[in-house]
């Protein structure tokens, strides 16, 4: 199959879905700019224009307020934010309104909207630049939360979100831009709420979201150079999960590793961790254990990145320390 | 200051049908007398939920939502039972809202603050002081992607103009050229606050000027004054020319939330409410009515009794409705 | 002892700590209002003036930025928040300023601030006006979070927060300020990062956060007449976390409930669960239950209110589902 | 807009001593000399955290800081070299920043968005747009209470002006009279978007209007000009007069962040760029002082070699100088 990077697989969901249906259109910051948010809207303004590619002033709350109010009208907006870092501006409308809109009116009217966060990190770019929020809006009833870490699923899930008549959360990760994969050229979707087993195992299920799945992969390879048979989850959506997915493993291998680049604390891995002992303890044979963020903000130095990022060494680590 | 008192003119309803200036009255008292109903509700502890009244202010909603029509889009906030009944929502599904019911508008998990009727082009309301700014921006935006020559009002108190946002969709709609009117109503007062401790220049309207806005400052208990001022902005904004601030000096005259008068707290005295009572829009109107012969005390009696029919039958339609059932609380989350 | 009422303890705590310290002062809405704080505040604009009780214009996050900028500057400042659903609008402020500021500059200056927030629910005043939203800011590094439970808790946790060098989220409960309780009348503290055994017991243990301490307490005293021996951990601060009090109490019972009356996913309740199983799982002898708010925003309807917020009752059936 | 390119006169030097002309001078040298240094390091790959090079705004940064004194604080932004170096911050610890290392200002974990110096009265920089303008307001709030006489001053860009806390900030300073002076380079951009394609009305001075705040537009590449106005500014904030907003009129050479020029991109024109280059801000300064004979050439050539010896050092110390240890990822989470 033809193979595209991951942010092509994004500019080709977007430039599809715009071209299928008139009500879908971007907005936010940096959607016109060749750098701004990779090169994942590249070639968008000059198919669609500046009526349906909209760039804006650095005004988060507002524009992401109106992105809002424009699904309230029947569009089905994207709209699109160049870092998680700059949402916290932009919080209460996506909490208070966009979250809670559907359930408040009694199912009456809903919100069509894809908020798109993109998670850009490293390079020394410190606690200001460097968050992945996905927990905050997990936790945040009303929102789907979705985190492709393939190309394929990058385009996927894309489509699944704006068709989706609900808002969901769009994460995704510029360290995965340049990464390839077999995309189809037709509009296709990916399920929402659907994990997806990326190597099958039996002696412990390693759970990774987004840019994890990845590093998970290659722990998992180098893991079983050793004798140690992991299973890898790629669970793609944060909300709605697919508990049944994880259960299942969990139940084959009765150990698990939970590895999300974000702050531990009250995060998606403890999440994950808290439903398994809840509903399938008399399964589990181990500790669970968690492969995040160090619950303190992001450094700068390079040397200092190199210890706050996890990777698939710290994965390993964790396996090994429950086999 | 802009006056609000000057007497309402025969100038005012130059070619206004006599039809249009009875469903303007009519709007008017339905929304005082719904207002007093619940306030006596609230006190009889029929009514729980926090109700934010909006006596008072009823020319604001009706003169601008009489020159609507009835696809375009207009945004509420906690105070939010005029706009509502101004836009032709139904007092019934209101009502039964109010009381908590299934048969709610918002099925019962609304309450006064989140009322809704997309039918009639009011999609929701929110509690959070400026929320729905920028959502009737974007509403103005889909318009104008849409070309469909709909208009957007978003209704807002001069406390939300103390809200950052508020600057941020006015500096987008300006920039836009987007089709929405920015109503404030200045009623002078963010809960306990008086606008001098909040602002030091209270002139909410100038603040247009900054995006190259229009903004204008109007006599808001004068329901004529509004639908003029609302008929020329809508009409600019539906022919592409672009948003307008208007900033409409008002009054509530209950306290912030629910039906207390508000007077010997220290935060407004007995004789300012009593100028604002004396200033009564709904009566400024009435008077003038009559007085012109457009209304006769005939015609004002069957407006009044079926208002009060109306009233009747959806509070009794509320109080007879079933209250949502439990498992409803897990419903509606998601639209599936 | 000198009894008070949770609302008078922390009208005391503030007051004395204002007297105590002229670098303390109190801003945001409604701290000047008789009613828009309940009645914490009463009285303190008469002696303090408006120059140290500063209510503001709704513009929380311009406040909140001013709050952590005078904190800078060498003031105490206790900024406040009459609701925290009205909190999202100040994230920026609060997460990307406040939070990482004394990390983000190499420890070179630090922000004293207490930042109080209050959970206003019931009532009937549904979604956006009822949210409980701790897991946000326990998820966040380089903040502390406190919940006081009592009205000893409420002033001696107060005077804690004003006296740490470091951002700390103080959180109260509109529900427990008609609580009364034993509150000595000098200045005290209750340590940050110290968690309390209200009930011993152990059969399970019951952690608790804030009002839901309340909850638990009650729900021991219903178990203890059944013959089940329930240890009640009111929690009080959720980070730092009193993890060794924490594990103690389950290495005894092996079986925890975590009771918080927030949303489940990704919350506070998932953060005990996940660190329990992950350091003392060999200890665990049943599921860990938890007991939260569902995973929906909050309804307005009385009938509803009554199922969406948690109660004794659901944390005996929790305690019931393991014994 | 306000003309950029007015000759320097004799009027501006009024009453100010040649040893604090020769300073302001030695200032925007130093600026430009660590800029074009650090352009080069970054090129080299030495320097990897994200740059935003303050070239061709020199004026600014040094006409606000030279009128302020030790003990005022001022709050950078992202592009925060120029406010740094001209409240008097060491090169030596930013240089060290900028290369990641532990004797860096802020440890080696801030980079080059995030540098401070309390003792001079920079308590920090943020990444965030708009983020410091609160914190300024805050820092002003806390001498108006101690009556300590400082003032504050917030350093931020055209750009910032798009988000709502710009406005809440200027509401409150006005409205509690804060001694406190907004600073607003317009340097025409925000990222990639020129001014005209973020707001419809570019004179962000009169904003201050609405505010009751007087709103200054001024060459902000005339470096004199700049210190005058400040000066004013200062001395109202500190006698209890309020706040100012002064928006400098100047332009970034290089792109929006690192060493490039940023032309042929579509973004700028080359004559634009070039227009602005030709008026350069330090040029203008210098041609002035040695035609007045202020500036004598033996006497520029001297303080040219005393700020590159500064600048060779510092970057001999920053590379001398050990990463922080890997333990320290955890450390200055909590001050305890
Ligand atoms: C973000 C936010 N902050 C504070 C509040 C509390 N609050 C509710 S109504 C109100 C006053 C709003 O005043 P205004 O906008 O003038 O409307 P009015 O009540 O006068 O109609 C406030 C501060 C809120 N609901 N939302
Ligand atoms: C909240 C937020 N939104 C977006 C950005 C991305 N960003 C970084 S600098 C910048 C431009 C700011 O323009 P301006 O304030 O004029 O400063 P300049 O870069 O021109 O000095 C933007 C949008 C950010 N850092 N923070
Ligand atoms: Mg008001
Ligand atoms: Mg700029």
């Amino acid at each position: 199959m033809r193979k595209l990077s991951y942010a092509q697989a994004i500019n080709e969901g977007l430039k599809q879905m715009m071209r299928e249906d008139k009500s879908v259109f971007l907005i936010g910051q940096g959607v016109t700019s060749p750098w701004y948010v990779g090169t994942t809207t590249v070639g968008l303004l000059d198919e669609f224009g500046d009526e349906r590619v909209i760039d804006t002033p650095v005004s988060e709350n507002g524009i992401t307020g109106a992105a809002v109010g424009a699904a309230l009208a029947g569009m089905r907006p994207i709209v699109t934010h160049p870092r998680m870092d700059f949402m916290y501006y932009a919080m209460d409308q996506i909490a208070n309104h966009a979250a809670n809109w559907y359930y408040m009116f009694g199912g009456k009217i809903n919100v069509p909207l894809t908020i798109r966060g993109i998670i850009n990190r490293g390079g020394e770019q410190a606690a200001q630049h460097s968050q992945a929020l996905q927990a905050i809006f997990t936790h945040i009833p009303g929102l789907k939360v979705v985190m492709p870490s393939t190309p394929y699923d990058a385009k996927g899930l894309l489509i699944s979100s704006v068709q989706d008549d609900n808002p969901v959360l769009y994460i995704d990760d510029r360290w995965l831009y340049e990464l390839k994969g077999d995309v189809p050229e037709e509009i296709y979707t990916v399920p929402i709420g659907r994990g997806v087993v990326r190597e099958a195992g039996k002696d412990v299920t390693i759970l990774a979201t987004s840019y994890m799945a990845y590093e998970a992969t290659k722990a998992a390879a180098r893991l079983k150079k050793e004798g140690i048979d992991a299973e890898v989850i790629d669970i793609r959506s944060l909300k709605p999960l697919d508990e049944a997915l994880i259960f299942e493993s969990v139940r084959k291998t009765g150990k698990l590793v939970i590895a999300d680049a974000a702050w531990k604390t009250c995060g998606m891995a403890a999440e994950v961790s808290a439903l398994v002992s809840e509903n399938i303890f008399e399964c589990l044979k181990a500790p669970i254990k968690r492969v995040c963020l160090p619950d303190t903000p992001a450094p700068a130095s390079s040397v200092l990145e190199e210890v706050y990022f996890p990777k698939d060494k710290d994965i390993i680590l964790a396996v090994k320390s429950i086999i | 200051m802009k006056q609000c008192s000057n007497p309402i003119t025969m100038e005012l309803v130059k070619g206004i049908p006599t039809t249009v200036l009875w469903k303007i009255y009519m709007t008017m008292l339905k929304i005082r007398m719904v207002e007093e109903k619940i306030a006596d509700l609230i006190t009889r502890k029929e009514i729980i939920c926090p109700c934010h009244l909006y006596i008072g202010q009823e020319a604001v909603a009706t003169g601008v939502c009489t020159a609507l029509e009835n696809n375009d889009y207009v945004f509420s906030t906690h105070r939010s039972h005029g706009h509502y009944i101004a836009k032709g929502g139904s007092i019934k599904l209101m009502m039964a809202e109010l009381y908590g019911r299934v048969t709610g508008c918002s099925r019962g998990r609304g309450g006064s603050m989140h009322i809704t009727s997309p039918l009639v082009g009011l999609p929701g309301s929110s509690a959070i002081v400026a929320g729905t700014i920028p959502l009737a921006v974007g509403t103005a935006l889909a318009f104008s992607i849409k070309k469909n020559g709909g208009v957007s009002v978003a209704f807002f108190g001069d406390g939300a103009t103390d809200e950052g946002v508020f600057y941020e969709s006015l500096n987008f709609a300006a920039l836009k050229k987007l089709p929405i009117i920015f109503i404030c109503e200045n009623n002078l007062y963010s809960t306990h606050m008086h606008i001098s401790a909040r602002q030091l220049n209270g002139n909410i309207y100038k603040k247009a000027q900054i995006f190259k806005m229009p903004g204008i400052q109007i006599d808001g208990n004068n329901v004529l004054e509004v639908f003029q001022a609302a008929s020329e902005a809508i009409e600019d904004a539906r022919n592409g020319k672009g948003p307008t601030l208007l900033e409409c000096m008002t009054y509530r005259w209950r306290g912030h939330v629910g039906p207390n008068w508000d007077i010997d707290k220290g935060l407004r005295s007995k004789e300012e409410v009593e100028w604002w009572v004396d200033n009564c829009p709904l009566k400024r109107l009435e008077e003038f009515l009559l007085k012109e012969n457009i209304l006769s005390e005939s015609k004002k009696k069957q407006i009044s009794k079926q208002v009060n029919e109306e009233i009747e039958e959806a509070i009794e339609f509320a109080k007879e409705s079933p209250f949502p059932d439990k498992s409803e609380v897990l419903n509606d989350v998601f639209k599936s």
